[in-house]
């Protein structure tokens, strides 16, 4: 145990304390200090983690110290829970974090502020990693706040430009929002159970026993953590960050907003599933909430030209099934499509990256074209990626969406089953439409494209390879798997099982050809359409709906923002101005012009002063008179 | 009526009229000649009313010490009418309202406490009142205090008058007695 | 161990450094007035382990005084000594015409502040109180800003009116006592014990709170009676700046703490929702107008209405969490706020201008000064793992729960969460980020490090071990709520 | 003697009024200061009245004080006299508004 608790310690300081150590010894010591030692320092932290994955067999409680105490009976404490869920997603965060370090050196290269960078990454790593492992909320939330701050951070890291400035603000703005919700369930929890860790509340659902009023205040938490994941998870109506926050680094935008951050929603769904049991209506309301985004983000990105942001609203609508999948109660299969996600989403981003790298931060597609001459080995990795995303056989990406598919056609739910499978369709061809656009045609550009450095397509390669197998993970067992992820999370999560009968085969079969179908036709329609690319897109007045996001951005503006502007200007000036000061300073002009009049008075006759007195003591009598 | 009552009543008259005379002539010079006679009949009435070493200082420190003060400085300032200035008129029928108003309140006093109006007692036989020795007994016993506070109270008084005898000398504005424009 | 002569000690050292700084010369004046300083702060630390101490003596003929010390006034006068030592360090280099006066009117700011913390008894904390508005009248007054007249007028007046009717109430108090008891005593121990024991008439006890509440309101300062402190802040020196917000407007907070709510909590639970509303009122606004503000300390003091709003929150919701994390909240206001008002002086005595469109990009030129601005500017907004997060959140969780106003308070106070966020991150991108266009300025020197490393180290050792400031802290708030709840059981 | 207090008072009180509508009246400070001896001599007479109706000397003792306090204050208003006159040229009261409000 002692062990283990060094482990967990190590496996979360190593980042912290590299987060401090890159600020310092960036600018002073170079580039190659700093990118070996970003790069061993993660993958120290990644052997602990897998140290930790072997070592610990159930569910292990680590307590460090107590952080803050509440009352005489509850306090909080930094203390870690190792189950298979936080360990997992533990797994992929050191993990793919390894891999995208490796790529950042190469692809951050030159940078001047190379130090700070690596120094902000680690300390995302530090962030997510507490978010993962914290058995407390609040722990949670200090892990869920440092990864929005890290996420602000790196956003505007190149902060000379406002608009980058202006999207890290905007990211950390709506995710607290989200981090609202959150500390109104972390409060309304505290109100029903008395504690705020998660396995102590957890146990007390399953002693169940709830009042009335306990049921409302859960019902509260319920729709706070809604919030909370739906900010970070970048769900609507909270989505509208994601997309902006593009404008950071590329390695960034891989590793936090595709890989690890974003996928925290889910992770607080299934870690708190058991709550959200209770209250079944807010189930419903995750799923609705996950398939209207699904198919809200990808018909989105079918009309973006920029390739980050295609895979922004590729992210949203990805993370829309797995909302969906956790709403519909099959955690599991959103477990395994964060994991798979977490793959092929994190190549995608990287074969981006490097695409843009080799062409000189260019990052239109249609300024791209015939790169799979000049860039052979991303060529190929994103191809994988691509046919990963787009489901088709036997890639990560088919076997793990299938398996949400399954869960919604079985469902029961028309309207869900049919934004799903659109969405499958859709999410193949704006995939096609980037993939073609990019390696495909002439190319378009003014740049010469060059491969990018070893330590970028290795990166790609590695990911390929974990995108590419990355299904077995968790094989059907209709298919003559071996189903090892929902083993492994079968005692933290609940799932129905698929049972095994023939029919159920067949079904699975069925819907296994219908949407590998969905998806080569998508691709098949991109490669059709745009071929032979020649600056032409799709016209027509409904389609800048779609270009235009839905003007939900521009709603928001007008509704939110503008408005609260308006609102502190008036409160500002006319509240604090006008009525408050406006009437002080209305007394004391008052009082000032009741002086002026009463100086009359004080003619400076010493006489005239002393009539005053015969009169106040004529007063004064005749008031001792009256009394008596 | 007695024949102390008659006297009282025609010092009494005196007084109230050398002090409407001290009041009002337009002359300081007058009101300061009609105050030393005031003072004089107020001493007289001392004497009836049997406090005879009052009556002696009123004559010699009063009437006597102060008053020449008043005349001394009357004299050395030599003032023309133009620089006395022209009195106020505040309205006569005011004043006589306030005198009405204070005699109603005294009024109303006899009708409330009639013993007021109750005569005096006589001095007794053999009492000591008024007389230097039993004034003084009080003064240097009872009232030390007082008597010492009334003695730094006069050497305040020299040490301002002093001050502004002083300062005349050393403000820059007066040269000779007049003043630098 | 140390005895109740360490009282009589603290309480009298500030008054002796101010005599010593008055009479020093001009140069050596700066330094001397920090030494003496620096040895209050050491003398305060010295007293960390004690947790309550009491000392009295009789004046002359019946007139008692008493001093008193426990946690609750033991963390601000530690407080108060670091901010005091800090921005008399920092004020070193900048002030430079009636350095002895400057200095020796901080040392008597201190003292008045150290006084009226310590006393136990009313009519003391109220001179002490009222004594603390003319030092500080006098340093905005002197080496304020352009309008400066303006300011101390208005910062004089609002505070100084809010305290006659808290001495009209006290004197009712006073009064009451010696009719029910036959005894006079203004010691806050002998009147809080009596009027635990045998209540006021509630239609008094109403009134006699408002107007303690409306005196210490002012001060904080509480909604709608705010409008003193942008004016009061704006024409400040830094350095008085510092001690206005860090110090002087923690002394409304603990004088509810301390006076009005232990003697009249019948009243303070009857006006919860009322304060509530104001409180809630207050961190919307202030988050509100702050984000409209160019002036920078404009804006940084329209925070601190936001942030006092939380602590106000916290107290009159009437919970023990609330109550502890609004005493935590107190000192984090203190060290975050005083920061960020040492960071724009910073800024201004190189550019000397506090428009906020003025400046731009830097992070590129200032690059520690940007990491100590972020770093402070989170713990303003409250991130986990600052010191700012803990207060904030036990007030928020302790209001949660509280019995005497509606939970929906809570709520609307944590909109003012997500409003902070936008108005300490607007601050942060128009100084720091955008294209720069201020290169010629210069980064932290050893001067600076040398408050802004334990700033900064504070920050984060009270947001990961609050524990050192809150078990204490805890014990005495207990200790009033078990008071309270014997009240109530009645 | 045989007179009652009250007519004593009513004497006193005569002198007193005519003594302040002198006071009041008057524009010279000369004038002034001279009504103002009369108004202490009027509460002189008050007093050695009760030290009469007593026959104690406390009556007495406070005539002592006034005269002392209307000796220092004859001396200290002329010395003031004499400065104004310097000053104006004249000893008009109605000059005298410097502190006018």
């Amino acid at each position: 145990m002692a062990d283990l608790k060094l482990l967990a310690a190590l496996c979360v300081l190593i980042p912290l304390v590299g987060s401090t150590l890159w600020f310092w010894l960036g600018a002073r010591f170079g580039e190659k200090v700093v990118s070996i030692g970003a790069v061993t320092f993660l993958v120290a932290s990644f052997l602990c983690m897998l140290g930790m994955f072997f070592g610990v067999h159930e569910a292990a409680r680590v307590d460090f110290f107590e952080w803050i105490r509440i009352s005489s009976n509850a306090s909080v404490h930094f203390s870690f829970l190792l189950d298979p869920l936080s360990l997992t997603l533990g797994l992929i965060v050191t993990g793919v974090g390894s891999l995208i370090h490796v790529y950042a050196t190469g692809y951050m290269k030159g940078d001047p502020s190379f130090g700070r960078f690596f120094s902000y990454l680690n300390l995302f790593i530090f962030s997510m990693l507490m978010l993962v492992l914290s058995d407390s909320l609040v722990g949670l939330f200090l892990g869920w706040e440092g990864v929005g701050l890290c996420s602000y951070l790196l956003i505007s890291f190149w902060f000379s430009e406002e608009a980058n400035a202006i999207a890290g603000k905007k990211a950390f703005v709506v995710n607290r929002i989200g981090d609202f919700g959150f500390l109104i369930a972390i409060f309304a929890l505290f109100q029903v159970f008395g504690t705020v860790s998660i396995p102590d509340i957890l146990s007390a659902i399953h002693l169940g026993n709830l009042t009335a009023d306990q049921m409302f205040w859960s019902k509260i938490a319920c729709f706070g953590l809604i919030l909370g994941a739906s900010g970070k998870s970048a769900q609507i109506p909270l989505h509208i960050w994601l997309p902006d926050a593009m404008a950071g680094p590329t390695p960034v935008s891989a590793l936090i907003h595709a890989a690890t951050m974003v996928t925290a929603g889910v992770y607080l769904i299934c870690r708190l599933q058991p709550l959200f049991l209770l209250n079944g209506g807010s189930l419903e309301i995750i799923a609705y909430m996950g398939g209207l985004t699904a198919l809200f983000a990808a018909s989105v990105a079918i009309f973006q030209n920029d390739i980050k942001k295609v895979l922004a609203y590729s992210t949203i609508s990805q993370l829309g099934y797995m909302f969906l999948a956790v709403g519909l109660g099959a955690p599991v299969a959103a477990y395994f499509h964060l994991m798979t996600h977490a793959f092929f989403k994190a190549l995608l981003f990287l074969g981006a990256g490097s695409v843009i790298h080799g062409l000189h931060h260019e990052q239109n597609m249609h300024k791209m074209g015939g790169l799979r001459k000049q860039m052979p080995i991303t060529f190929w990795a994103m191809t994988v990626g691509v046919l990963a995303i787009a489901g088709i056989p036997p890639l990560s990406g088919f076997v793990s969406k299938d398996e949400i598919l399954h869960t919604v056609s079985t469902s029961g739910r028309t309207a869900l089953s049919v934004m799903a499978f659109l969405t499958a369709f859709m999410t193949a061809f704006y995939m096609g439409r980037l993939w073609v656009l990019t390696f495909f045609g002439k190319f378009r550009g003014h740049h010469e494209a060059d491969e990018s450095p070893l330590s970028m397509t290795f990166v790609l390669v590695t990911l390929a390879i974990l995108s590419a197998l990355g299904g077995l993970l968790n094989w059907p067992e209709l298919w003559g798997g071996h189903e090892l992820l929902n083993e492994f999370l079968s005692s933290v999560v609940v799932q129905k099982k698929i049972e095994i009968s023939s029919e159920a085969f067949h079904h699975s079969l069925l819907l296994a050809g219908f949407s590998s179908l969905l998806g080569l036709a998508g691709l098949g329609l991109a490669w059709l359409r745009y071929r032979n690319f020649s600056g032409k897109e799709f016209e027509a007045p409904v389609f800048n709906l779609f270009k235009k996001k839905y003007y939900i951005d521009e709603l928001y503006d007008i509704a939110i923002v503008r408005n609260l502007k308006q609102i502190g200007w008036i409160l500002w000036k006319g509240v604090d101005g006008l009525c408050i000061d406006g009437f002080l300073n209305g007394l004391g002009t008052g009082t000032t012009r009741l002086a002026n009049r009463l100086r009359g008075m004080q003619t400076g006759l010493a006489q005239q002063y002393a009539v005053w007195v015969w009169i106040g003591f004529l007063l004064l009598l005749f008031g001792a008179w009256t009394v008596r | 009526m007695e024949n102390s009552q008659i006297v009282f009543f025609i010092f009494s008259a005196l007084i109230l009229v050398t002090a409407g005379l001290v009041a009002f002539r337009p002359r300081p010079v007058e009101s300061a000649m009609w105050l030393i006679l005031n003072f004089f009949l107020t001493a007289g009435l001392y004497v009836l009313l049997g406090s005879h070493f009052v009556a002696v200082i009123q004559v010699l420190v009063y009437a006597g010490a102060i008053m020449v003060l008043f005349v001394f400085v009357i004299l050395l300032l030599n003032l023309d009418p133009r620089e006395l200035g022209t009195d106020s008129s505040v309205s006569w029928g005011s004043l006589i309202l306030f005198v009405a108003f204070l005699s109603f309140i005294l009024l109303s006093l006899h009708v409330t406490t009639p013993e007021l109006l109750e005569k005096m007692p006589p001095i007794k036989a053999g009492s000591t009142f008024g007389t230097v020795e039993a004034l003084s007994k009080t003064l240097l016993t009872d009232y030390i205090f007082g008597f010492e506070m009334a003695g730094v109270i006069l050497l305040l008084a020299i040490m301002g008058v002093g001050l502004l005898a002083y300062r005349k000398i050393n403000n820059p504005r007066i040269v000779n007695g007049s003043e630098r424009p | 161990m140390l005895n109740e002569n360490y009282l009589l000690v603290l309480f009298l050292f500030p008054f002796f450094s101010t005599l010593i700084v008055a009479l020093s010369r001009h140069r050596a004046a700066a330094w001397v007035s920090v030494a003496m300083a620096f040895a209050f702060f050491v003398l305060t630390l010295i007293g960390f382990q004690v947790h309550e101490l009491r000392y009295s003596a009789t004046w002359f003929g019946n007139l008692k005084y008493g001093l008193y010390l426990d946690s609750y006034s033991y963390f601000l006068i530690l407080l108060s000594a670091f901010l005091t030592l800090i921005s008399l360090f920092y004020s070193v280099r900048v002030i430079k015409e009636k350095v002895a006066a400057y200095h020796a009117l901080f040392h008597a700011l201190q003292a008045t502040v150290v006084g009226s913390l310590l006393c136990d008894d009313l009519v003391f904390f109220y001179i002490f109180w009222e004594a603390m508005l003319i030092p500080m009248y006098f340093i905005i007054g002197i080496w304020g800003g352009p309008r400066r007249k303006y300011a101390t007028l208005k910062f004089f007046l609002f505070t100084f009116a809010g305290s006659l009717l808290m001495l009209i109430g006290l004197i009712t108090t006073y009064v009451i006592y010696f009719q029910q008891t036959g005894t006079w005593s203004a010691s806050f121990q002998t009147l809080r014990d009596y009027f635990h024991m045998n209540p006021m008439n509630f239609e008094i006890q109403k009134w006699i709170f408002l107007s303690f509440v409306l005196s210490f309101a002012i001060k904080i300062p509480l909604f709608p009676f705010h409008t003193w402190l942008p004016d009061a802040h704006v024409e400040a020196p830094t350095a008085g700046s510092v001690i206005l917000a860090g110090v002087l407007l923690k002394m409304g907070t603990y004088g509810l703490m301390r006076f009005a709510i232990p003697l009249f909590h019948e009243s303070a639970e009857y006006f919860a929702g009322a304060l509530c509303f104001l409180s809630v009122v207050g961190i919307i606004l202030g988050a509100l107008v702050a984000w409209r503000q160019t002036d920078i300390k404009k804006l940084i003091a329209y925070s601190s209405v936001s942030h006092l709003g939380f602590i106000t929150l916290g107290i009159f919701m009437m919970t023990e969490a609330g109550w502890n994390g609004a005493y935590l909240q107190m000192l984090n206001h203190g060290l975050s706020t005083g920061a960020l008002f040492l960071l724009v002086g910073f800024l201004y005595d190189q550019t000397h201008t506090r428009d906020i469109q003025a400046y731009g990009g830097l992070a590129k030129s200032l690059p520690w000064f940007a990491l100590v601005t972020v770093i402070i500017a989170l713990s303003s907004i409250a991130l986990p793992g600052t010191n700012g997060f803990v207060g904030e959140f036990l007030i928020l969780l302790g209001s949660f729960q509280s019995k005497v106003a509606s939970n929906g308070w809570v709520i609307l106070a944590g909109v003012g969460v997500i409003l902070g966020a936008v108005y300490m991150l607007h601050l942060v991108q128009k100084l720091l980020y955008g294209k720069s266009h201020s290169e010629k300025l210069k980064d932290f020197g050893w001067r600076e490090w040398v408050f802004y490393v334990p700033l900064v180290i504070l920050v984060f050792a009270i947001g990961i071990f609050p524990e050192w400031i809150l078990g204490p802290v805890r014990e005495k708030t207990t200790a009033m709520f078990n008071l309270f709840s014997t009240f109530a059981a009645r | 003697m045989n007179v009652s207090i009250a007519h004593l008072l009513f004497l006193s009180f005569g002198v007193f009024c005519i003594g302040g509508a002198g006071f009041l009246m008057r524009r010279n400070a000369l004038s002034l200061l001279i009504c103002l001896e009369l108004m202490l001599s009027a509460v002189n007479i008050a007093f050695v009245s009760f030290s009469r109706l007593h026959q104690n000397e406390s009556g007495n003792l406070l005539y002592f004080l006034v005269i002392t306090v209307a000796a220092c204050e004859s001396a200290v208003g002329l010395a003031l006299i004499l400065n104004f006159f310097r000053l104006k040229k004249n000893i008009r009261l109605d000059e005298a508004t410097t502190l006018k409000g």
